[in-house]
């Protein structure tokens, strides 16, 4: 701002367009709102490409402040080392980057959001037969590796962790949209009839394996565990078909929120976090009050 | 016509030996459920396909049928959602919101088509600009959250199976059969081959060329959206990331099928073997647990091989430029 | 110079094209090669020309055996050719085209200028009013054939080789060109030439080879033979019929064309045309009559005038409306406009007549098969199937599926188009009598011709265009070719 | 060559009138630093372009690019990572692994045309199963995860400038010059053309069809390379993600410029166009903070409105069928 008056610019930079970067945008909305600054939003469509074109745009335009999930933890460095140097601070969320120059980071953690429902997955896991748990697993390997394997890996270790069971990793695919995921669960199960659960590490990950565990008429066999919150995958919990079993959400407007929030306050000279972890929320089947009160926030 | 029969059949007997192959080594491959299932998978690009093949043969193409399918879901939902809200029953609201979204979606076709007639705008550039367009629409429809707002039985239509057979496969058989009577059995079907195969001497022939892109080009709209209606069926929802990429899975099947990108050449049957290929590899090889990413490399693979052996036998369209 | 040709063979899926050839042409003559549609013609001299590798035989040039591997090491080799189905890049500009094989350069740049220069003194050899910058794809026909012609002319050459030049050609074209041929043979080129037009021969014919069905049938030095002797060393006997000029006096207007213009192609044109007559429209090249004849079939917009068929007016007209009340129209280019090329004989001769051979719009093939087998039989032509792609027929055949396509239509008013392009003289009766017998039937015909003793011999009336106008009827019978000839050009008797 | 001038400039001057529209209503549009920005932004997609013009209009396309893009970036990496174990000094392996990436770059794109002239397999075929297959390698080499072996000079590449132009733009510029040069002003440019326009006169004109068809896609392959290593250089990380949907877009922009599909008509002047076009429409609505979906829609509409505005006059060669 060259001005005194003239209110921050800020630009918030997005990489997919889901449910859950679209919550992220409503809440730097509302804090843009709250703080008076003005924000441009941007999405980079999964592009590293774009997104350094959009950070580039972005510095030129003159922006006090970016707000970004990284695309990249290493790649993206460059363009936001070169927009830092410009002058312009930078806030993470969600995502991560290999270097000390953000102002602050404000993620759920993703290995963390796993975990969240590794440990759900616990104790349904504890009232099996058997000590073999069969587990099949949808993930975005091959369009966001870094986050995907945290989540995987949180959900398998923390019930690993938890349970004398062996868990055997029957199948592991990628199927992030709904539809997709619908296929790919389905064969899947066809493979594999005998599997205990699926977790499924995304939002369309979970509504493809819902629907397909009851397309196959497996209800009740199966279980689904996933990842993401939204009204559709509460819907599912409160219906009493016994097959979405627990999601994590990540609370993607209070994200949004405070990573905005923490720009601004960077950029009044106060001192903001190196790091936020902002939790996670657990839905279970066995919480229908807890899942009706979620409903009711949002 | 005086082939002999088994050069002819080709391109079947390489879905039949992948199947062996798959069946010998995918656990559950055989089941008759995972047939089914292999069945739901294909149907729902199946049905464009069919279309798109005729497309081709005319000389034109349709890039934008993923984001139609999208556009088509998420107005059908939209549309279920605001008949609702005015206390429309939902077993009224449905059926008008599906006739009004085939509707919609035979218009967006058929503008493809006038762009071509009026003012000679090739179809890939329109179809192009309606893949990133359609797209728009759907997300600005949604405001980017998919639209939940089918009863439980709306599942039927996409999830349901009838006398065990998935409801969308009947789909895909009504559809195949249709095409196939109208491409080999109509004169309709003969413009189509004429006009791809040499559009002025079509036209000097006495055939309505404009009339054929229209008819063609809303027809895979409608297509598009009846499948974007089973897709939502399927999910429960009106999502606007559906379908992307499919464009160039189904321009594939089609081509594998043995279509002319040039225009002239192609079958339907050609497709449909196309399109189940297509499904059995993804379908065997998620059974067998291959990863992700040797799964792009084998494909890809498999389509160059399938195609390879049939034009070292020198029987496929595909081989005129 | 010798071109000398020893056991050439080539066969294709299902026929023999060339069976065994054995020929010498000697340098400074014009070789004339003759033979009915599908002799083997066009595929001897594309084994000249590298374009088809014989499957054995060899060729060579005084003595010296030609490795022809390609039409590259043909060119190189000084054998250039133009081919009878046009080859010119229509995206390309004349002089470019002209200058196709040896581009001038600077360095390894392209010098325009001198691209230009050089296209201009080609086409002025050759006193061709063409601007050298225009494209190629809006020429007609006859002035591509003339710009093909000119590109070969631009080489350093040894043997030319002309397919059916003339094809498109009116007479004074064929007089140039008759110049520029006779001029390159004078250098001692060996010059090959492939006609149907029989009469020309004497003017530019040295010896005369005669082809039929793959077979040399013999050598004769043209002063020591005639036609006579020709043709029925292609044919066996060709018998001539006369037509029996008999229109139905008080027969009924079945086509009327009034005050129709389309600027600057032609202006004002009116005429009728009663059921079973066949009326003729001579003209020069680029006199319009293609244009006449496409604005009338509806397949281009005119400016204004009125087309009437049996009285009524068409509104709006388009080739399929014009169909509907019966005409029918047989384009003259046939690649691009009369044929599809990718499918089978069978389909393209019963196109046109889709509609009538289906019921309720449901194909029904044995029909389909019957009607064309009737063509074939009728028209003589030569293919191995009913199943054969239009493709790979010779030139001549694939202009009697043109025309056999219209014929299952069953029309009430034909317009022909250069009907007898590339096609022999056995077949060009077989045509003229299918018009003759049409015109019995009450079936009417428009006929537009370079040739213009062909519309001497088949036409009631003909009516003479030039520059775009209706200039004078004639009735055959009463003039000669030379006094319709001066009409075309606008000499005064 | 006899046209009036302003109108065969028209699509210049579509750009120009879009300029003059961001320049007054996008904040920051005509700093200098942004129109370098957008230059450096094209570049990389420009390059690209420049030779896709040149394959379709010899009638040939190539839709692996993007993924050949991602291809080039990992091996770079995996082999400057490869060399660095070894204790080669970075200043020696860096350019043995630009080499061998080019290389490696151009044999991919050399069988696509492989496949084309000696099986008849249509490139749109073998290039659309590189598509998966060059995504699949470069997922696999690097197992999904970046691979940031390159040291810090090495960004100067992309990242950097030379006298305040970005780096890509300058191979942007050279790229172009050669392809004008090469196309206009060579016989080899001029077959390219004939090739396109009426193969089989091609052919019998004496032209090596097959050589043209080898030397067009090896350096499309090339050149795809070259992006690739900037791609990495700027992100400093060979990543298999970069290069999705690129294939498209760069057609668009091919097609935007004139050029026809149908092979024969096209000219790099119109490419140049064609990218400057795309590049400043998602430049000034990003500038303009226009939401993303309307951003669909609006770039989808003024593709179409430029071609259409273009058609009207009846200039661009994709008005040929
Ligand atoms: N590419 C091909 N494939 C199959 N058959 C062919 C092919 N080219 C020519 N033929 C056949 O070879 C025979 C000789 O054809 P050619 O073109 O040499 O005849 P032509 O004497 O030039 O006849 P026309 O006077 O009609 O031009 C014909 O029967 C033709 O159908
Ligand atoms: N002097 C000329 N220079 C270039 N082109 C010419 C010239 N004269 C005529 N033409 C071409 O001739 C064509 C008009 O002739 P049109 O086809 O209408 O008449 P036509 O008598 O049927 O001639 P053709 O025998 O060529 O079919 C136009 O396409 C035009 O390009
Ligand atoms: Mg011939
Ligand atoms: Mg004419």
């Amino acid at each position: 701002a060259e001005e005194a008056d003239k209110p921050y610019q800020i630009a918030g930079i997005i990489f997919q367009n889901d449910q859950f970067f679209q919550v992220i945008q409503e809440g730097m909305r509302a804090a843009a709102a709250d703080y008076g600054v003005e924000l441009v939003l941007g999405n980079s469509d999964n592009d590293p490409q774009q997104e350094i074109e959009l950070v580039n745009t972005y510095t030129v335009r003159g922006v006090d402040a970016i707000v970004i999930s990284p695309l990249s933890e290493t790649a993206s460095v460059q363009a936001l080392q070169q927009a830092y140097s410009d002058g312009i601070a930078v806030v993470l969320y969600n995502s991560p980057l290999a270097a000390d120059f953000p102002v602050s980071y404000l993620n759920s953690s993703q290995t963390q959001l796993g975990s969240s429902t590794g440990a759900a997955a616990a104790d349904f896991v504890e009232s099996l037969d058997g000590d073999t748990i069969r587990v099949a697993v949808l993930a975005f390997d091959s369009l966001l590796p870094e986050i995907s394997d945290a989540r995987v890996s949180g959900f398998i270790d923390t019930l690993r962790a938890s349970t004398n069971k062996r868990v055997e990793i029957v199948s592991r695919q990628d199927g992030w949209l709904s539809e997709m995921a619908l296929q790919t669960a389905g064969d899947i199960l066809t493979a594999n009839p005998d599997i205990d659960l699926i977790y499924a590490a995304n939002e369309g990950g979970t509504v493809g394996s819902v629907q397909a565990v009851r397309n196959a008429g497996l209800a009740g066999q199966v279980k689904v565990f996933g990842i993401d919150a939204t009204a559709q995958l509460a819907g599912f919990l409160l219906d009493d078909d016994d097959v979405l079993q627990a999601v994590t959400g990540q609370q993607p407007f209070i994200i949004g929120y405070d990573a905005v929030e923490a720009a601004v306050r960077h950029l009044n000279g106060e001192s903001v976090e190196k790091t936020v972890i902002v939790p996670g929320v657990l839905l279970e089947r066995q919480d229908p009050a807890g899942i009706q009160e979620w409903l009711a926030d949002r | 016509m005086k082939r002999p029969r088994l050069e002819q059949y080709l391109m079947e007997l390489i879905l039949l030996a992948l199947c062996v192959v798959f069946a010998l080594t995918a656990p559950g491959f055989m089941r008759t459920r995972n047939l089914l299932n292999v069945m739901r998978n294909v149907a729902l690009q199946g049905m464009i396909a069919f279309s798109m093949t005729a497309v081709i043969i005319s000389g034109e193409i349709d890039l934008s049928v993923g984001s139609a399918v999208a556009f088509a879901g998420v107005i059908m939902a939209w549309l279920t959602q605001w008949f609702t809200s005015f206390g429309l029953p939902l077993a009224v609201g449905i059926p008008i919101a599906v006739i009004l979204t085939l509707v919609a979606s035979s218009v967006v076709g058929w503008t493809i088509a006038y762009m071509r007639n009026a003012f000679s705008v090739p179809t890939f550039i329109t179809s192009l600009a309606y893949l990133t367009m359609l797209s728009g629409f759907a997300n600005l429809i949604t405001g980017g959250f998919p639209i939940t707002s089918f009863p439980r039985w709306f599942n039927t239509l996409g999830g349901g199976s009838f006398l065990s057979v998935p409801v969308p496969a009947l789909f895909l058989i009504v559809v195949f059969a249709a095409f196939e009577f109208i491409m080999n059995h109509t004169s309709f079907g003969r413009s189509i081959y004429a006009v791809g195969g040499n559009a002025e001497a079509a036209r000097l022939n006495g055939i309505n060329v404009k009339r054929v892109k229209y008819v063609l080009l809303s027809l895979t709209g409608c297509l598009a959206g009846v499948t974007g209606i089973l897709v939502a069926s399927q999910i429960m929802a009106g999502t606007p990331t559906v379908g992307r990429g499919w464009e160039l899975q189904i321009i594939s099947a089609v081509i594998i099928g043995g279509a002319s990108l040039a225009g002239g050449a192609g079958r339907i049957r050609g497709t449909l073997i196309g399109i189940f290929f297509l499904g059995v590899i993804i379908n065997g090889m998620t059974l067998l647990n291959i990863s992700q990413y040797w799964q792009l490399v084998v494909r890809g693979a498999l389509i160059l091989i399938a195609i390879l052996i049939n034009n070292l036998r020198g029987l496929t369209g595909a081989t005129r430029t | 110079m010798v071109l000398e040709l020893k056991n050439l063979r080539k066969t294709y899926p299902g026929t023999v094209a060339v069976t065994d050839l054995s020929v010498r042409f000697e340098g400074g003559k014009v070789h004339a090669i003759v033979g009915k549609n599908g002799s083997g013609k066009s595929t001897a001299i594309k084994m000249v020309a590298g374009a088809v590798m014989p499957d054995r035989g060899s060729i060579s040039l005084d003595d010296r055996p030609l490795h022809l591997g390609s039409t590259f090491d043909a060119i190189h080799q000084g054998i250039a050719t133009v081919y009878q189905e046009l080859s010119l890049f229509p995206d390309l500009s004349v002089a470019e085209n002209i200058c196709f094989h040896e581009l001038p350069h600077r360095g390894v740049r392209v010098d325009w200028a001198a691209t230009r220069r050089r296209a201009l003194d080609v086409l002025r050899e050759l006193d061709l009013e063409v601007d050298p910058d225009t494209r190629v794809d809006s020429l007609s026909v006859g002035w591509q054939q003339l710009v093909e012609i000119s590109k070969a002319i631009n080489h350093d050459l040894k043997v030319l080789i002309l397919d059916e030049p003339t094809s498109a050609l009116s007479k004074d074209e064929v007089d140039q060109l008759f110049r520029v041929v006779r001029r390159i043979r004078d250098r001692g080129v060996i010059v090959l030439y492939i006609s149907h037009r029989l009469q020309e021969l004497p003017a530019i014919a040295d010896t005369v080879t005669v082809l039929r069905d793959g077979d040399l049938v013999g050598r004769r030095t043209m002063t020591e033979t005639t036609l006579a002797q020709i043709v029925s060393m292609m044919f066996g006997d060709v018998e001539h019929v006369r037509m029996t000029p008999t229109i139905p006096e008080q027969a009924e207007v079945a086509l009327e064309v009034r005050n129709l213009t389309r600027k600057p192609w032609f202006e004002d044109i009116s005429f009728s045309l009663r059921a079973g007559e066949i009326l003729g429209i001579a003209g020069m090249l680029g006199s319009g009559r293609t244009e006449l004849l496409r604005s009338i079939f509806g397949a281009d917009s005119f400016d204004s005038g009125t087309v009437l068929v049996s009285g009524k007016p068409i509104r709006r007209p388009t080739p399929a409306r014009l169909k509907l009340y019966g005409l029918a129209y047989t384009p003259e280019n046939r690649k691009t406009q009369g044929l599809i090329q990718i499918q089978t004989v069978q389909e393209n001769l019963t196109l046109a007549g889709k509609q009538s051979l289906s019921r309720r719009g449901v194909r029904n093939r044995t029909l389909e098969r019957a009607a064309a087998m009737q063509q074939v039989n009728d028209l003589s032509i030569k293919i191995s199937s009913l199943d054969t792609v239009v493709e790979t027929l010779s030139g001549g055949n694939q202009q009697k599926v043109v025309v056999g396509n219209w014929l299952n239509d069953h029309p009430r008013v034909v317009l022909f188009d250069e009907p007898s392009r590339g096609i022999d003289v056995d077949a060009k009766q077989q045509i003229f009598r299918i018009i003759w017998r049409l015109s019995d039937d009450g079936i009417a015909s428009i006929i537009v011709s370079t040739e213009l003793e062909e519309l001497l011999e088949v036409c009631h009336r003909i009516l003479v265009l030039r520059d775009g106008t209706l200039q004078q009827e004639i009735v055959p019978g009463t003039v000669s070719v030379e006094a319709l000839y001066n009409a075309c050009i606008g000499v005064a008797q």
